[in-house]
Order: structure tokens, then sequence, then C-alpha cells
């Protein structure tokens, strides 16, 4: 992390790589899809519906992170910035669920 | 690590360790080493830990305190040489040597402190199994916390007091909770302290090792009363824990049949709801200094309170304690007495107490 | 006269040495800043779930949020819209795009608080009734909130569309909404299924 | 004024020209760093007093000074107020001065978000003041629940105090973080910058990742007071662990956001008066960013005794032990750093000098706090009590002083007495030790923390805490008289008096309204004592060193 690379910089100083709308309606249709799937997975019962929630919603957020915040496209920098606190997050969430 | 050239500004080299510097090493070095051997063996800090725990951990603390005292006077040793050798002389506008670092030293202090701590941390695991090992005759006492006193009941012998008895030389496992706030159970003769949460058991053990009584502290601040809220453990000899067990078996048995003898049911009674923790009366043998004394409480109920008699004045005093504070003191007794007491155990309090001439 | 005066220092450039926008770099910032405060919140939701009885979700609408997920996708969306039609320079483009980001959001607002109603007034689920209401009510009214603040943000960057201060090269400000709106829209991605939907 | 109305800007300002720019909306970041540290110094003055009543109070066991949750109100209101009013703001101010000065910005990234960040303390100190008037802030700085969901009124308004307060450093870190990495002159390379920016990033990293927890846990806690929830209420089922989790997962980092920045001035200031490069830059660089990261994962060992799983101590006591290691580093770093030099004893340079001194008792005692057998022990005692003293005040507040010493002629452009800050000094450290060491030995032998009245055997111990305690409130006075004095009569310092590298020394003092005329070149660390010719005033080319304006009369030795 100590020097910048040019490529990277090129990037962030001109952010006109972004998706065209026809990408951005591809995501919003899959997220859509998602949903519904997520809300039929819920109406069933059995130890596959967990993992299978959090999966789909997982999914759901990646594809809003990486095209419709661009990050895909953007420095890794930021990708870093955002990711970064996750680590924390799952011994935070671990330790308040242990008895 | 960028190694500069030793060179000063006019040329001469100059070198970071001179003979005089390295006998100063030396000496630091042997000064820190003999003073962290004798604060470990003497171990000033701490008077003979009671309990078979906390002879471990003062065991561990020497261990400890040796380290510390050696880094301590290692760090201050050099600290101070420096200080005393590298100070400027007084027209000396010139710079001291362009030293930038040393990969070698870098690695060395780095690595031999972290072998130190962990080192430490594996010490300090074996003790801390030792001392939550459970013994196999070991005696049950549950232990409630409330604003602001303890309350220890004997699952086995079906008894609840306000001092913890333990026999010599035999482990009680403590079952701590809350009734209200946190608090923690601690007796510093001891060295063993455990938060009494509500909602969820948590568990410690001590061993007596020496006959006495030592204090037992709330730690974890708990309300207007905490600095109050304590009590005390005895550590009896095994015939006399089997006595204090037959007698306190046997003053609720009396205070079961009733006032058959009404002082001394009254007695029992400041004994086992702690207001001896606070209070002064002589009778009772409570020598308290939180609360107002209960000495001569008889003579002098009747005008306390204008519109109060005597007798309702001592009732709203332990049911309501927050009705009216005897000035010069704070309000700090548990309110909850109303519900901890049956109405036959307040009468016979209050009978007892107007009985205090 | 001016140049004293001005917030802006002499050659204050928002690309730094490292290359990117200081502004968006800030966001970012921002966000891993939401990141904590909403794992926080949801640490806390799924202690007081856990302790609760299984189940104390039924109460909640399933249909309704659901329906309300799509709409706060379809605002996600409109914005991500925003951008790429700035890019083009399709300014009243944009400013289409942001007011119906405004309605979306909105119309978001509206569900959760008449569920809110809903689910008070009638008993059902309050905030001191159960540890399941206690969480439930912290960590979605935390996220309401984050979208009330997107929506006047909205409404801002309107008003600053308006008065013509974007172009094709310049931009930034819309960016920088977009990136909170749509983190608001992953919260509520989150939250969907661990509240209503596990 | 009427430039203003041109603007449109109303209040806000840029730069302060006359007194009243510092009393409005001003995104210079030299008049908020000035506001910052004001304040910041008028919390230290109100938690000194509250302070002292504790002492006063504990003189003997049997006073009746404050007693009872009075005595609650005043511990807590002490705590708070010198952690999240006094240390953290203060560092904010001065790092506000001098990070972009240091870095050769013209300004924070953010100079608006800066101001704001500023005057959200003000209704943030307002509202803790208005929790002591109220009252019912007695549970302590931590504010363990069900205690602090049963207190009074004040309670529900300390916490939304703390949420200002919150807020406004995260808005803080935000700027202070974009500003290191984005705003520094393109020559600058990241180990090129000074030691203070780096400590300065890495305590600006735990605030945005730890911060938000404690807004969380707030909220909660608000919650559960205004609502009724249940959060951490056993009898509604609810979890008091939660809250303990919570609050020291901010908590325990919080730590580092006190001391960090003090590692950061002392790595300027030894330098400087030692006439030597920084010892081993990288390591302590790199240390910084370990202690940032680590930080986070020994927040359990402030709940060693609470009831957690017994076994999870373990891996917590490790983590803890652990992070002693680049504490360690640092300090040997620093020794290295004066070993051979041609030292000055300014009297920043004794501040910094008694920050090692102190700081590593409280670092030693810390060990003893990190294994858990002992903890168990000494939890929530007066040893506790010492150990966060010494690391607080032997440790960030000394840093602090060595700091301001060392910046006060930049800020004002004129010296400090150095007669004067030597009473100061000598007065600081005696009463410190007095006040606080025997607080080892009380905890120790049984003292439990946060008492108005301890067993009769203590008094002693306790006494001479007290004695301590008066002698460090007396302490103060010469600093007070010297800094008011010095901004109207003290001597000129002109831009260099120190003769120091940094970017900070080429500007005049105080530096003009918009910093740096042209971007300044950097041609490597700013440690080049020995190395290099000290670099003359802007514009004019780096020479032999300018002959220094001695250090006034007992500077030197």
């Amino acid at each position: 992390m100590n020097h910048v690379d040019p490529v990277e910089a090129e990037k962030a100083v001109k952010p006109h790589r972004y998706p065209t709308s026809r990408t951005y309606i591809l995501v919003f249709v899959a997220l859509v899809a998602l949903t519904i799937l997520e809300v039929i997975v819920a109406l069933i019962e059995g130890g596959l519906k967990a993992p299978l929630l959090l999966g789909m919603s997982a999914i759901k957020a990646l594809l809003v992170i990486l095209f419709f915040m661009h990050l895909k496209y953007d420095s890794r920098w930021f990708a870093f910035i955002f990711f970064a606190p996750m680590a924390l997050v799952i011994p935070l969430i671990w330790i308040s669920l242990i008895r | 690590m960028s190694h500069q050239a030793s060179h000063n500004s006019d040329g001469t080299q100059v070198r970071a360790f001179d003979s005089s510097s390295k006998l100063a090493v030396i000496l630091i070095g042997a000064i820190a080493a003999i003073a962290g051997i004798v604060m470990g063996v003497a171990n000033p800090f701490l008077s003979n830990a009671a309990s078979s725990q906390g002879i471990m951990i003062d065991t561990l603390f020497s261990v400890l305190l040796g380290i510390a005292t050696a880094v301590f006077v290692l760090v201050q040793g050099f600290l101070l040489y420096s200080i005393v050798r590298f100070s400027r002389t007084p027209d000396d506008e010139s710079d001291g040597m362009p030293i930038r670092g040393n990969t070698k030293l870098e690695v060395l202090w780095t690595a031999i402190p972290a072998i130190i701590v962990v080192g430490i941390s594996i010490y300090s695991y074996r003790i801390l199994v030792d001392i939550d090992r459970p013994q196999a005759d070991h005696i049950k006492v549950d232990v409630t916390g409330r604003q602001f006193s303890w309350e220890f009941y004997y699952p086995d012998y079906d008894i609840k007091t306000s001092e913890l008895h333990i026999p010599l030389g035999r482990q009680a496992r403590l079952r701590l909770t809350s009734a209200d706030v946190n608090h923690a159970f601690w007796v510093p003769q001891m060295r063993m302290k455990k938060d009494a949460i509500g909602g969820k058991i948590t568990e410690t053990s001590i061993t007596g090792t020496e006959l006495g009584t030592y204090p037992i502290v709330c730690a974890e601040l708990c309300g207007a009363g905490h600095a109050v809220m304590r009590s005390q453990v005895v550590v009896d000899s095994g015939p006399d824990f089997q006595n204090w067990i037959q007698s306190q078996i046997g003053a609720k048995q009396r205070g079961a049949s009733a006032a058959a003898d009404p002082v001394a049911y009254g007695r029992q009674l400041v004994n086992q709801f702690g207001c001896n923790a606070c209070h002064k009366l002589a009778d009772a043998g409570a020598v308290g200094a939180v609360g107002p004394s209960l000495d001569g409480m008889g003579s002098r109920a009747g005008a306390a309170v204008p519109g109060q008699s005597a007798e309702e004045y001592v009732r709203n005093a332990i049911v309501k304690p927050g009705a009216y504070i005897v000035p010069n003191f704070q309000p700090v007794m548990p309110s909850d007495y109303s519900q901890r007491m049956t109405d036959q155990e307040v009468d016979a309090m209050v009978k007892y107490l107007l009985g205090q001439k | 006269m001016s140049e004293v005066n001005s917030a802006v220092p002499v050659h204050e450039q928002p690309i730094g040495t490292t290359g990117l926008d200081n502004r968006k770099l800030g966001i970012w910032l921002f966000l891993a800043t939401e990141v904590m405060l909403f794992s926080a919140l949801i640490a806390g939701f799924l202690d007081m779930r856990s302790r609760g009885p299984s189940g104390a979700n039924h109460v909640l609408n399933i249909p309704l949020t659901a329906f309300n997920t799509w709409v706060l996708i379809c605002s996600s969306l409109m914005v991500a819209l925003s951008v790429a039609a700035i890019e083009q320079g399709k300014t009243k483009r944009l400013r289409n795009y942001l007011l119906l980001t405004l309605l979306f959001g909105g119309t978001f607002l509206s569900i959760q608080i008449f569920e809110y109603i809903h689910l008070i007034s009638s008993g059902e689920l309050t905030p001191w009734g159960s540890l399941f209401g206690a969480g439930f009510y912290t960590v979605t009214s935390v996220h309401g909130l984050h979208v009330f603040i997107g929506l006047i943000w909205c409404t801002l960057t309107i008003i600053w569309t308006m008065q013509g201060k974007f172009s094709p090269k310049e931009f930034m400000r819309v960016e920088v909404f977009g990136l909170y709106w749509h983190f608001v829209d992953i919260v509520w991605i989150i939250l969907f299924t661990i509240i209503y939907l596990l | 004024m009427t430039a203003d109305a041109v603007v449109g800007t109303g209040l806000i300002r840029h730069g302060g020209r006359k007194f009243s720019d510092y009393f409005i909306f001003n995104t210079d970041h030299k008049v908020i760093g000035i506001q910052y540290l004001v304040l910041s110094f008028t919390f230290f003055l109100i938690g000194g007093v509250l302070a002292e009543l504790i002492r006063t109070q504990l003189a003997l066991p049997t006073n009746q000074v404050i007693v009872g949750s009075r005595y609650n109100l005043v511990l807590t209101l002490h705590g708070t107020i010198m952690i999240f009013l006094w240390i953290i703001p203060a560092f904010a101010g001065l790092a506000n001065y001098v990070i972009p000065l240091m870095i050769g910005a013209n300004d924070m990234a953010f100079p608006k978000l800066n101001a704001l960040a500023f005057w959200l303390l003000i209704p943030g100190g307002l509202l803790m003041m208005a929790s002591f008037a109220v009252g019912g802030a007695e549970s302590g700085w931590t504010a363990y629940p069900p205690l602090s969901v049963t207190t009074p009124l004040g309670q529900t308004i300390w916490a939304i105090a703390l949420q200002f307060i919150g807020f406004s450093t995260i808005f803080g870190a935000i700027n202070f973080l974009v500003t290191i990495f984005n705003m520094r002159v393109p020559s600058m390379g990241l180990t090129q910058m000074p030691l203070l920016a780096w400590a300065v990033a890495a305590t600006s990293i735990i605030i945005v990742l730890g911060t938000p927890v404690l807004s969380g846990a707030l909220l909660m806690l608000i919650m559960s007071r205004v609502l009724g929830a249940q959060f951490f209420t056993p009898a509604g089922g609810g979890n008091p662990l939660l809250w303990q989790n919570l609050f020291w997962f901010y908590s325990h980092p919080a730590v580092y956001i006190m001391i960090l920045p003090g590692f950061g001035i002392i790595s300027e200031v030894l330098p400087a008066f030692s006439r030597k490069p920084i010892f081993g830059y990288k390591l302590i660089a790199f240390s910084s960013m370990a202690i940032a990261i680590f930080g986070f994962l020994v927040w359990a060992h402030h709940m060693f005794t609470s009831g957690m799983d017994p076994f999870l101590r373990v891996p917590f006591m490790i983590t803890s032990m652990i992070i002693a290691v680049p504490t360690g580093v640092k300090i040997f770093s620093w020794l290295g750093t004066i070993w051979g030099g041609k030292l000055r004893f300014t009297t920043s340079m004794t501040f910094a000098l008694a920050f090692i001194s102190m700081f590593v008792i409280g670092g030693l005692s810390g060990i003893f706090l990190a294994s858990v057998p002992i903890d168990i022990h000494v939890q929530d005692t007066y040893f506790v009590v010492a150990h966060l003293h010494y690391v607080l005040f032997g440790g960030s507040v000394m840093a602090l002083f060595a700091g301001v010493y060392y910046w006060f002629p930049k800020i004002t452009g004129r010296m400090l007495d150095e007669r004067l800050g030597q009473v100061h000094f000598w007065l600081t450290f005696l009463g410190f030790n007095l006040t606080f060491f025997p607080q080892h030995l009380a905890g120790l032998q049984g003292m439990p923390r946060r008492v108005f009245t301890y067993a009769p055997e203590f008094t002693a111990l306790n006494l001479m805490s007290t004695l301590g305690s008066f002698l460090l409130a007396i302490a103060i006075l010469p600093f007070l008289f010297n800094a008011l004095r010095s901004l109207a009569r003290g001597k000129v310092a002109g831009p260099n008096p120190w003769r120091a590298f940094g970017l900070e020394w080429t500007l005049s003092s105080p530096p003009p309204v918009h910093n740096f005329p042209t971007p300044p070149v950097v041609d490597g660390d700013p440690y080049g004592y020995g190395e290099r010719p000290i670099p003359g005033p802007v514009g004019t080319p780096a020479g032999p060193p300018a002959p220094a304006p001695a250090p006034s009369a007992s500077g030197g030795n």
C-alpha cells in the first residue's frame, strides 16, 4: 500500500467505465427474482432454510455493492475500506450469541 | 531500515557504544536482574493469602512482579543513564549520531518480549486451570447479591445466613446470582472474585487455608450503597463448622416455632437479614457504622418522627426505609425487606428493637 | 477579499495524493462506520431473538414487507440510472430519476410507519413487550432514520440538479448520495432476511 | 463581514484574524484546533475539580463530603468528562492544528465537516453538564446495566450527550484519514510522513470501526430507559453481558484512541530534543497499525470475572498479552532514539521523558491485569484505578503537555516560559506519583474501586493519594499563568525555535491563513538530524541551521 498503482489512479480520475443502464436493469431483475425466491424458501421448513436465505441475501447485497455501487469498477481501496470491517463483525456477532 | 554512515558533521567516526556505555549496559542489566529476583522472592505488596487459590495466584503474582521489576529497572536505568550521559553541553549546537535503526536489535526487542508474554500466558493458563478445578468433597453455597447485602444459602442444610462460614481446608463451591443489578463477590484475602449477575449463575470456589474472619467486598458498582455492601467469611475448623451449622438449624427451628424467646429470635433475625452489616447493636454483637446505631432504639423511637408512634416508626424504618432518613445518613438501605421478610418476622424484629432501651 | 474568505484553500484539489477523490474516500469510510453500527445493532437483535421464544416474528406481515423490499430495490435502481443519466449529461433525466427515488423512498417509509402503527396499536409487537420487539424496533427504526436522512439528501441533490451544478465531468455529489442510498438498501436486504424471513 | 455577505456564507469564515473568529463556525483547521484545545482544557479543569472532590471525600474513611449516589454521580462524570471531553478532543485539537501543516496540506480534506465535528461537541458538552445538574448518571463511565437502566433521568441525558460526542469523533476521524492519505504533498511518500500522522491515522481507524459500536449500544440503552426495552434486564430475559461486550468492543480500543496520538507526539518531540533521527521509524509506524488492529481482539479482558464463558478467557488473555509487544517495541525505540543524542531538557522534553518512565509502569501493570488469575484478584479494585491513571495521566496527559509545550510557539508565535514550565512539570510529576502509586497497593490489599468509604487500614494510603491530588491541582496553576502570560508577553518564537525538521517549522509562527503558498517539496522523513541541514523558512533555500534562539533561561542545562 506504499505507492499508488497508476492504473488504479487513472480509473479513479476518469470514472467513466461505469456500467450502462442495461446492466443496472439486469441486476435489478436478478434482485427482484432473488427476493421472490427468498419469500418462497421462507415458507418451507428444513435445515437448509437458514443457510439458503442467508446465502441469497448475501448475493443480493453483493450485486448491489458490485454493480450499483460500482465497486467492481472502482479503486480497490474502496473495496478494502468497505470489506475490512467485516472481519471484525464476525467476532462481534459471534460473541454476543454465546451463552 | 536504512543504515546511515555514522559520521559526525566534522567527519569523525562516532560509535553508539563506547566502553563506558558497554559497562553501563552490563551494570543496568545486572541491577535489573537482581532487583527482579529480590522483588519476586520478597513480594512485599501482598500479605499472606488465606485460601489455596490465593496461594497459587500469589505465586504467579510473585513471578510477574519479578519480571516486571526487571523490565522496570531496565527501562528506567537506560532512561536515567541516557539523561546523565547524553545531555548536551551548554554551547554544543551539533547533532547526535544519525543512527536510524538496527535491524538485529529491533528483531531482538520484538522477539524477547513476545516470548516472555507467551510464557506468562502459558503459566497463567496452568494456574487458571488449577484454581478452577472442583474438589470431590466440596460444600455448596448459593450466594445472592442484592442492593446492598449478601445472602448465603446452604442447599445441603437448607439454611440461609448473611455471613459465610466455610470449613478449613474444604473447597466451597459458590454459585452466585443477583436479585437486582450486577455485583461482584470478592474476598481480598482469598484473592477470588466473581460477578453476581441477574438471570444467570456464575461459579467460583474458595478453599480456606487459615482460620479467621475475612471481609467480603462488593467490587462492582451497584448503586448508592456499593461502598458498604460488605459481609464476612469465617473459616472454621471442621468441628466448629458443624457446630455453627447445627446452631443455624436450631435457630431456624426456633424461628419456625415463633417467639419462644423473642429476644434470641430478634437477635438471630438481625444477623440473618444482614442488619448487622450496617448498624451498630450491642445486644446482637453488631458493629456496623454505615447506618444509624440501633442501640437504645426503644427509648427514642417515639420521638424520632412527629406523629408516628414508636412502633410505627420502627416498622416503617424496616419496610419503607426511604420514607425517613436519619440526619447525616444516606438513603442506602435495601427497600425490599417487606418482600424478603414475612409479616411474622417483621413483627418479631419490631418487638425486639423496641425492647432495646 | 473573496480569496481570503473562501472556505476552499488555494490549491485544494478534490483528487488527492492517492489519485482518489476526497469525497468518495470520505463516503466509503463513512459507510465503514455504518457497517459497524448496524453490526452492533444486529448483534443485539440476534442476541435478543435467540433468547426470546422462537417464531416471535410470525406476527410480521411478510407479503407487505416483501413488497416494501421491492420498493426499496426500485429506488436503488433509480439512483443507479440517475448516475448513468448524468454521465451522459442528461440533466433532466437525472432530475426525474431522483424524483422517482424520492417517491419510492417515501413509499417505503410510509409503509414502515404504517406497519409500526399497526403492530403497536394492536399490541402484537411492542418495544417493551418482548425481547424480539426490543430488537426489531431498534434495528428497523435506525434503518428508517437512515432512509429519512436519505430522502432529505435526495431532495438536496434534486435542488442542486436544478441549479445546474452537475455535468458529465462533475457529478461526484450524485455519486456520493448514490453510494449512501445503495448502502441503506443493502442494510434492508440483510434485515429483511434475518428479521422477517428466518 | 461584507465579504461574508457576498459569498453568502453567513457565520462561516475561514481563518482566525480577530478574537471573535474563534467563537464562530470557522472552517480553518488552525482555528478549529485552537477551539478544540481550549474547550477540552476547560473540561480538563471541570473534570479536575470533580477529581479533587472525590479525593477529598476519600481522604478519610469517615468523611461525609459526597457520599452515596452523589459520590457515584461525581465519579461517573469525572471519568466521562476526562475521557470524552478532555483527552480525546484535546488530541483531536492538537492533531487538527499540526497534521495538515506537517503533511504540507492547506487544510483538512473537509473543512466544513471539520468545523461540524467540533461544534457537535458543544451540545455534547452542554448535555453532559446538564446530566450532572439533573443527577442520575450514577453507574460509572462504563454504565453497566441493569444499574444504568434503573438510575434517574440524568443517565438518559448522559447517553444522549455521548451520542453527540461520538458523532463528533467519527466525523473527525474520517476527516483525518482522508486528509492523511489524500492531502499529503505529492512528494511525501507514506514512509516520509511524520510518525504523528501514522499515529493519528491508526487512531482514526479505531474510531471509524469502534465508535459506531458504542453508538449502537448507547441506542439500546436509551431504548431500554425510554421505551422499556429489555435488552439488558435479566428480569425481562435480557442479557446484561451484551452491554459489556458491545461497550468494551469500543472502549478497549478507545484506550488506544487515547494513547496512540500520545505515542505520535513523543515520536516527534524526542528526535527534536535529542538531535537524532527517530530510531526504527518503520517499526514504530507498523506497531501503531498493529495496535489499532489487535486492539479490537482484546476487549473481553475487561470481563474476566463477569461470568463470560470461562474458556474464552484464555484466547483473550493471549491476545491481551501480545498487544503489549508493539507497545514495548515503541518504548525501546524511544530509548534507542535518545541513546547517543545531544539531549536538551526543555519542558517539552522533560514531559516526554517522564512519559516513557510513567507509561512503562502503566504498561507493566497492564500485563498483570491481562493474566486471568491475577485479574480475578485485582479486577475492579484500586489497582485498576492506578493502572489506568498511569496510562492515561502518566501516558496521555504527559504526552499532551509535551506536545503543547512543543507546538505552543508554532500556534501562538510566542515561547512559553521555561522556568514556569519546569515548575509545572515537577509539581505534576511528584503529585501524579504521590496520588496514584499508593493506589496500586490499596487495590492489591483489598480496596475496591468506586467506593466513598473504605476499611480503616487503607487510611494512610488514601491520605497520601489525596495529598498528591492537591499537589496536582496546584501544578496546573503555573501552566495556566504561563500560557496566559506568554500569549501576551512571551518571547517571540520565530518560525523554528527548536531547529526542528518537519514542514510545520518552515512556516511563520503562527502560520499564514492558507498555510503553504506553494506546495512544499519533501526530501525525506522529518527526522534528518545529523544527516541534512534544517530546511529554512518557506521560500528560502535549505541552508546551514539558523542560529537557535536559545530556548530561554533554564531551557538547556
